[in-house]
């Protein structure tokens, strides 16, 4: 006969303010198994744990339930507890009298009843609980960093910084990603090249690092601790070795009007380039779409010229396969595509661009060296337009959510026309401004107070042409939302910021989840903000929402430590809670028939085929099996098991069929 | 004691109205859909005169599912509630004589040492009027095991058929006097040569004092397995079976209040001897199919001094694959 | 071709202000056998007044108007009134997306909603049909057009999902079909006063001159209109814009339905050019020349 | 005065989205009503149909099965093996003549506790409008003598 | 029938195969499974309109797998049966050889391959009385369905014939069997009964091969195929496959598609 011992929790007022507690307790006394019934005001409480631990020893307990709050808020502590009082800590369950009871109910009888109720149910399952033992699975300490931002640059370097192995893997050619085309960041107004560089430098020399340029993640099997990565490296057609980034090869190409995508087309390449001065790597790579060899089997001018021979036509992709313990996402985001906003005049007129393509202009090392020259005519433009919001917190067209970085950068843009076009005029239109961090009020201030910035509030419904020049057609709601004419030689439109392309695939083969803007999910909004759901992977930047810099490098940092932290243990514990293939004496092994139905509803690959054989070493059956360091507990092989041979440790068939029989 | 009556079917319908009027339950064999079934009847018309219902009328005695008693935890202790057998006195009419003869095999060993109140209040309140056979099939055997199609045995009352339409009840025991007495004055005594129609000619098999014999030495033959090859392993021949008398005991409860039901098993079922630790005695169709024929022809004799089988072939009938017992006792036999 | 079978919404204005409308409608419907089946028993679509007084009403009417269109077996209802079609979309979509409203409209009109026919507007017709336009072309529409949408035929995007909200071309493409020049202009879906032509007047034409200003200044020779209001504020206003205009205009208005009409060769009678205010007439042309008094 | 039938309602659902919600629900202090008993397992793929059988013949006048929105599954798609199971077996109940007002299916995420407790009432109220499910439970005592 | 005398007499003389099963003739004008083994014997093989039952049910009974290699003669549902069988590894491609009749003339399919082209030819096995008989039960009302199913399972005696003579009920140990915790009760009262044919419903969906068998087989004649075809029916509504039509896993309910209607969650 079971020994249960039950706890009710007065949580203060917040259960028995509405619960009978004392009832509750008389009745749990009654179950069938309940050798000791007990109610106190804080169960969480030293005093309160201390009194379990106790009853345990005295009563010789064989299982316990805790009446009191969520076990999402406090299965941990008491499962703890429990084990502290010398009882397996899975043979402890909690009934949840507070989230579910006496905080959803009125005082009343039937709330009691329905306390009572819980509490049977816990008891009736305890009796079923058998002890666990937490799984122990070895860790791999290498990290693997997605995408070669700033915030994959941070990561990568401070987990390459506390001893481990990482992996820094880029799409492009260079690491350095958005923040590169920077030309100065707010509130600072410093050169973000200049703060970057030497991090990208330090990324590609550090000890630690392994940079995968020009590279994408193929697939990620396995789980934390023991994932396994599928590494594509591109071929750049050229030998990393031999070549020394001269640059002659791009000097030499034939082909050099393809549009720079560094400069956002605001100038060309070759199809032999090194996408930007500071590039790191500093070597070209063949645009295989566009070389003339590839195109036409002649040319390779660069092959000849080359002084140190380290072109190579013949180069093929290379498949990496990694073994890797934990993975950081960083894979950044991408700007609205202002095609969306015809009304804007977007492709339609020249002068009308997007933030990314300001930055260019406004930076020192962009097609104009600086110098604010809009694209038709090259002239410095000089009234311009800032359109704040495009895209961003509109339901209809764009996205509901607020892109966070375009307020700041707006105002900058506009200080920064302000500060190389003498006499120039910007006005912003914008909703509302938001700048909400350290110097950033001030910064705004700044350019409106000293920079005279005119900021005008209302949306615009139109941008477009007369007679050569752009108007910008708005509505100024502070004038009484009088409707507004201003002529304009340029217009900038503050793009909403997106999830990169491919997230949703990348998820999906990451097996993490993300919302419905596709960014990628958190685990938990406040308390969780770096992990994902998919143990052992973690989260960095402007993929899993909106980030400006300084946010993305803490987050990263966040990150970091994380891997750090999972790398620090010797060996991965987890929750026993995983389905198990139940194994019988001969002549029947296992109640499994080795349909294996189960293994094509198994989430996470984690059913396996294995053969029973006898001394001689025949198989006599062939059965299911799973892999404890792959299941992660959901149950779906449970209830696709007709022979009901698997299980589900914690949350057993005779667990559930007890609880049944208690309603 | 036997007296004979001449009675007409409007006679037989008049009886079937008084017993019912008596507060009786009247069950009798009835054509439903391709089958015939044992169920309540209201005219003597609804009787299926010749043919073999598909399911015994073994339920009346020994219900499928019966339950013995009741429990409610109060608190730390378990209150029992005894339960009575609540059966209302039931007329089985027109049944087989095979039928009727079944009852006796149950009897022995519901009563062999504990005595069953649940079978004998049941059977205590039965009173049964067979019906004689005028027709078989190739499943009858009833002339191999001691029977016959107008056997009397384990009836109150037996009908047999006049050609000039109409029956003849012989009138076997006190419960038939007292079925007969609720519509006396309709029954006429019979005088001289009824006339009856002949009862159905079913050939004798094997003789079943040499197919014990036989089984004696045949425990380990082969043909066991040869004959059960096709056995699918279901407890359709046990629970169709005039005679079958296993039974499984369940508990059902839940955390508040119990039951324990008494409930038709089949020793054909692979669980039907499973021990708790996984060893299975009877693990193999053979062997099962083995033990059914040996319960019947070797132990009942040895234990009871009586067959366990009528030769009603009711489990020939409905056995899915075939399983025609009588050629396979001959087999046997030989 | 094979006759389309659509079911046809008049509502109030094609059988008021906008005949001319109708008729050219209809005569270009049989030109390219385009049968229209009009609703039995239609209702007021509850535009104008109707929505701005009671939200429940501005649904359940055109509900009511849509569950007859079923019932008469319709599975698509085209309502050449763009203050119509918006109303009847506009409902559709707030069924289908608010279970409250549907229940609600339920209550009232006593009927389950189930499937409900698609609404279309005109021009989303015509381009249904519009290959088979070009080969019937017998006189060429040679004119520089400024086609004006106005907010109805494409706003809000949630409701209409027709076109570019912001700078729909599907009428300049049908335009350009029958052989005119659409221009590239900015007043495509800017306002014209709508309802406000007969209350405030001067609003319509402060809005009108701004938008025949643009068209003009671009070489428009003719403005194209798929809507009542849009019509009648740019035609029948007309003497309350030009009053807006540093000089008066006499550029014609014409539904797509007239446009696509003359280029098919059909007579003028048949497509109500009479009843503009705004005489139908081009600069020397060999087409469409002659002005009818 | 007779009192009024209060429906035994039985609630399955996920540990990660619903019962979360559920929590939720109690953080935020929204009332429902008290009909409902919830069991808690990992994940709605962990559902057996069974269950739910059971929940009925067991004398439950309505149940009730909630886990993740789809892309939501803390187990990635434990959901939709879930919702498929009962794509057909809500046709089998349905042919069987088991009532499907009785049984409310929902995605109910960690961040909706409001629709919980809206969830739960409705329910409730669906089924305490049915009257209880005397059609199964008088079932219990059928077929035993 | 003489084609397949021959063909039987030559596999089992060539020791191609052990066992060659069958239909022989049975009690009065009944068909019974046969296990001929010897070549001799083969002339006892019959085919005709009364082969009825789907015989590869024998196909994983172990008594009968002990003879060896086997033949078996097939009706259509029987090629199902084994291409289900195979999905789900209880079969070997080497351990069978298929006999089927197809359109008049006899056919020996070894493989799985080849039985899985036979199967695409041949229309479904679904018989116009059942197929009215499930058309009528969705046309009642559902308390006119429980009526119908409660009085018909109520008769159920929990005799397992349908479970027993169905070839995907081939579990060592059957839910039914699962007594800790008990499922199902063992009793076969009114609610145990509806439960028991719920689960088999359940658990067939996706992997009936619509033969029937379960429902020849009650002794008492409740038409619990009924029950399996229309599981396999939604299925095939909603899902688009079958089961039996394929000897590669493609199982409907242990996979999914994102998009499967949920109009039916909220």
């Amino acid at each position: 006969m079971a020994r249960v011992g039950v706890f009710i929790c007065h949580c203060g007022e917040n259960i028995a303010g509405t619960v009978d507690v004392n009832a509750v307790a008389k009745a749990a006394l009654d179950m069938p198994g309940v050798v000791h019934a007990i109610e106190y005001k804080y169960m969480c409480s030293d005093p309160g744990q201390t009194m379990l631990k106790d009853a345990i020893a005295e009563k010789k307990l064989d299982g316990v339930v805790v009446a009191a709050c969520s076990p999402r808020m406090h299965e941990p502590t008491f499962r703890r507890t429990a084990e502290e009082g010398g009882l397996n800590p899975y043979q402890c369950e909690m009934a949840n009298l507070r989230e579910h009871c006496s905080w959803v109910h009125e005082k009343a009888p039937p709330t009691t009843d329905k306390a009572i109720d819980l509490v049977r149910l816990q008891v009736e399952k305890v009796k079923r609980n058998h002890p666990l033992k937490p799984i122990r699975v070895p860790i791999t300490k290498k990290a693997l960093v997605l995408g070669g931002g700033i915030a994959g640059i941070q990561a990568a370097l401070d987990i390459a910084n506390t001893g481990s192995p990482v992996l820094l893997v880029e799409k492009s050619p260079s690491i350095g990603g958005h923040m590169s085309q920077l030309s100065e960041t707010f509130p600072t107004l410093d050169c973000s090249q200049c703060i970057l560089t030497p991090r990208m430098v330090e990324a590609a020399r550090h000890a630690n690092i392994t940079l995968y340029t020009y590279s994408e993640l193929e697939k990620l099997e396995g789980f934390i601790g023991n994932f396994k990565a599928t590494i594509r490296k591109k071929a750049r057609k050229i030998d990393e070795k031999l070549c020394n980034g001269c640059g002659v090869c791009q000097q030499k190409c034939p082909v050099k009007k393809i549009p720079d995508e560094f400069n956002e087309g605001l100038s060309n390449r070759a199809a032999i380039y090194v996408p930007f001065p500071q590039a790191v790597p500093n070597k070209p790579v063949i645009d295989l779409a566009n070389c003339t060899y590839y195109k036409t089997g002649k040319c390779k001018a660069c092959e000849k010229l080359c002084p140190t021979k380290a072109i190579r036509f013949d180069q093929e992709d290379q498949i990496e396969v990694h073994d890797i313990g934990a993975v950081v996402l960083a894979t950044g985001y991408k700007t609205m595509p202002v095609s969306n906003f015809s009304e804007y005049g977007y492709g339609k007129y020249k002068d009308v661009i997007d933030g990314m393509k300001f930055e260019r202009l406004a930076s020192a090392s962009g097609p104009t060296g600086g110098a604010i020259r809009r694209p038709s005519d090259g002239n410095a433009p000089q009234h311009v337009v800032f359109i704040a919001c495009a895209g961003s917190r509109d339901r209809l067209k764009g996205v509901p959510y607020c892109s966070k970085i375009c307020c700041m950068y707006t105002a900058k843009h506009a200080m920064l026309y302000q500060h190389k076009v003498h006499g120039g005029t910007a006005t912003v239109f914008y909703m509302d401004v938001r700048a909400a961090g350290k110097n950033y009020d001030e910064f705004v201030r700044r350019a409106v107070e000293d920079d005279g910035v005119k900021y005008v509030r209302g949306r615009v419904s139109r941008v477009y042409e007369d007679n050569g020049q752009l108007v910008v057609k708005g509505v100024d709601t502070l004038l009484g939302g009088e409707q507004v004419e201003i002529r304009a030689d340029m217009v900038v439109l503050a793009t909403a910021v997106q999830a990169q392309d491919g997230a949703e695939e990348l998820a999906q083969t990451l097996h993490v989840s993300y919302d419905p803007y596709k960014f990628f999910a958190e685990a938990h909004p406040k308390l969780r903000p770096v992990e994902t759901n998919t143990a052992g992977i973690f989260l960095a930047g402007a993929c899993q929402a909106p980030r400006d810099i300084p946010e993305t490098v803490a987050q990263a940092s966040g990150a970091a430590v994380k891997v750090a932290g999972l790398f620090s243990q010797p060996e991965l514990t987890r929750e026993p809670i995983i389905a198990v293939v139940d194994r019988q004496p001969p002549p029947v092994f296992s109640h499994c028939v080795g349909c294996f139905l189960c293994k094509s509803a198994c989430p996470y690959q984690a059913i396996e085929e294995e053969s029973i054989k006898n001394r001689q070493g025949d198989v006599l059956k062939v059965v299911a099996k799973v892999n404890p360091g792959l299941c992660q507990g959901c149950g779906t092989c449970v209830s696709t098991c007709r022979t009901k041979a698997i299980d589900l440790q914690g949350f057993s068939n005779e667990q559930v069929f007890a609880e049944l029989m208690c309603i | 004691m036997s007296d004979k009556y001449i009675v007409s079917e409007t006679v037989l319908g008049a009886l079937i109205d008084a017993a019912a009027r008596s507060g009786r339950r009247i069950l009798g064999p009835k054509a439903v859909a391709e089958r015939i079934e044992i169920t309540e009847i209201k005219t003597a018309s609804e009787l299926a005169n010749s043919g073999q219902s598909t399911v015994s009328a073994k339920g009346t005695v020994f219900p499928k599912v019966e339950r013995l008693l009741r429990y409610r935890f109060e608190g730390k202790n378990v209150a029992l509630e005894d339960v009575e057998p609540q059966v209302q006195p039931t007329v089985l009419f027109g049944i087989r004589p095979c039928e009727a003869r079944a009852f006796h095999a149950l009897d022995v060993v519901f009563n062999w040492d504990y005595k069953d109140k649940f079978f004998n209040t049941r059977l205590a309140n039965t009173t049964v009027v067979a019906m004689s056979c005028t027709q078989a099939d190739d499943s009858c055997f009833c002339t191999s095991v001691g029977s016959r199609p107008d056997d009397t045995a384990g009836s109150d009352i037996l009908l047999s058929t006049l050609k000039a339409g109409g029956f003849v009840a012989e009138v076997l025991t006190d419960k038939g006097k007292a079925l007969v007495a609720l519509a006396k004055d309709a029954f006429q005594p019979l005088t001289g040569d009824a006339g009856l129609v002949p009862p159905a000619t079913v050939a004798p098999a094997f003789d079943a004092k040499v197919l014990q014999q036989k089984l004696a030495a045949k425990f380990d033959s082969p043909l066991w397995a040869e004959q059960s090859l096709r056995c699918l392993g279901c407890g359709a021949c046990a629970f169709v079976c005039p005679t079958c008398v296993c039974f499984d005991i369940q508990d059902e409860a839940d955390t508040r209040q119990g039951q324990r039901l008494r409930a038709w098993d089949s020793c054909g079922m692979r669980m039907f001897t499973l021990h708790a630790s996984g060893h299975n005695p009877r693990d193999k169709q053979s062997q099962r199919w083995r033990q059914r024929v040996y319960h019947k022809f070797a132990y009942y004799p040895e234990r009871f001094a009586t067959l366990g089988c009528v030769g009603c072939g009711k489990c020939s009938r409905a056995c899915p694959v075939d399983m025609n017992l009588k050629q396979h006792l001959v087999e046997a036999a030989e | 071709m094979s006759s389309l079978k659509v079911g046809y919404y008049p509502g109030c204005s094609l059988v008021g202000s906008s005949r001319d409308f109708a008729e050219s409608l209809h005569a270009v419907a049989e030109a390219l056998s385009i049968e229209l089946c009009e609703i039995p028993e239609w209702n007021c679509c509850g535009a104008s007044s109707g929505h701005m007084i009671d939200h429940l009403v501005s649904i359940a009417l055109p509900i009511n108007v849509l569950l007859k269109a079923r019932k008469a077996g319709m599975e698509q209802v085209m309502a050449p009134c763009a203050s119509c079609y918006n109303r009847l979309a506009t409902a559709s979509h707030e069924v289908a997306t608010s279970a409250k409203t549907r229940q609600q409209v339920e209550e009232v009109l006593q009927t389950k909603i189930d499937k409900l026919p698609k609404v279309m507007n005109v021009i989303e017709l015509l381009a249904q049909v519009a290959d088979s336009i070009g080969p019937k072309v017998t006189k060429k529409f040679e004119q520089t057009v400024a086609c004006y949408y106005g907010c109805l035929l494409v706003r809000p995007a949630k409701v209409t999902g027709f076109d570019k909200t912001e700078d729909p071309v599907e009428m300049d493409k049908l335009v350009a079909a029958v052989g005119g020049k659409p221009i590239d202009w900015n007043f495509k879906t800017e306002c014209c006063g709508a309802s406000f032509s007969i209350s405030r007047t001067c609003v319509v034409g402060r809005l009108g001159a701004k938008i025949m200003k643009d068209a003009i200044d671009r070489k428009a020779e003719a403005i194209v209109v798929a809507c009542p209001m849009c019509h009648s504020n740019l035609d029948l206003r007309r003497g309350e814009v030009n009053r807006h205009m540093e000089k008066a205009t006499d550029v014609p208005v014409l539904f797509i339905t007239q446009v696509i009409g003359l280029a098919l060769g059909i007579p003028e009678k048949k497509l109500g050019l009479a009843r503009h205010f705004v005489p139908v007439k081009f600069p020397a042309k060999p087409v469409a020349t002659q002005v009818v008094q | 005065m007779a009192e009024q039938f209060e429906p035994k309602m039985t609630a399955f659902v996920c540990n990660w989205c619903t019962y979360a919600g559920a929590d939720l629900t109690g953080t935020s202090r929204i009332k429902y009503q008290a009909n409902v008993r919830v069991i808690r397992l990992p994940c709605t793929g962990r559902i057996d149909f069974m269950m739910v059988l059971k929940a009925f013949s067991r004398g439950s006048d309505g149940v009730i099965i909630s886990g993740c929105h789809p892309n939501d599954c803390h187990y990635t798609s434990g959901n939709y093996h879930a919702r498929r199971r009962w794509m057909v077996f809500r046709d089998l109940l349905d042919f069987v003549g088991i009532d499907l007002e009785r049984v409310t299916f929902s995605w109910v995420s960690a961040a909706e506790g409001a629709k919980w407790a809206e969830l739960v009432n409705e329910a409730t109220n669906k089924v305490r409008a049915l009257g209880p499910y005397k059609e199964i439970q008088q079932l219990a005592a059928v077929g035993i003598d | 029938m003489e084609e397949l005398h021959n063909k039987a007499k030559e596999l089992l003389s060539s020791g191609a195969v052990k066992v060659v099963m069958g239909y022989g003739k049975g009690t009065g004008e009944s068909r019974r499974p046969i296990f001929v083994r010897m070549a001799e014997r083969a002339s006892d093989l019959v085919v005709d309109s009364g082969c009825t039952q789907n015989l590869a049910t024998y196909l994983t009974k172990a008594e009968v797998c002990a003879l060896g290699r086997m033949a078996i003669v097939a009706i259509p549902s029987t090629l199902r049966s084994i291409l289900q069988l195979a999905a789900e590894k209880q079969l070997r491609e080497e351990n069978v050889i298929a006999l089927a009749v197809i359109d008049g003339q006899l056919r020996e399919l070894a493989t799985f391959d080849a039985i899985e082209q036979a199967v695409a030819t041949i229309p479904d096995a679904i018989s116009e009385a059942d197929r009215t008989m499930i058309d009528k039960l969705v046309a009642m009302s559902v308390a006119e369905r429980r009526a119908f199913w409660a009085a018909e399972l109520n008769r159920c005696v929990k005799c397992y014939a349908c479970r027993s003579s169905c070839p995907m009920c081939y579990c060592e140990r059957c839910t039914m069997d699962c007594n800790r915790p008990q499922w199902i009760p063992v009793a076969s009262h009114a609610i145990g009964n509806i439960e028991y044919h719920m689960v088999r419903a359940m658990h067939l969906a996706g992997r009936c091969v619509e033969c029937g068998t379960c429902g020849k087989a009650c002794p008492i004649g409740i038409p619990v195929h009924l029950l399996t075809f229309f599981a396999e029916d939604s299925v095939r509504r909603q899902f688009g496959q079958k089961g039996g039509a394929s000897a590669k896993l493609d199982y409907a309910m242990s996979t999914f598609k994102p998009d499967d209607k949920e109009e039916f969650i909220r």
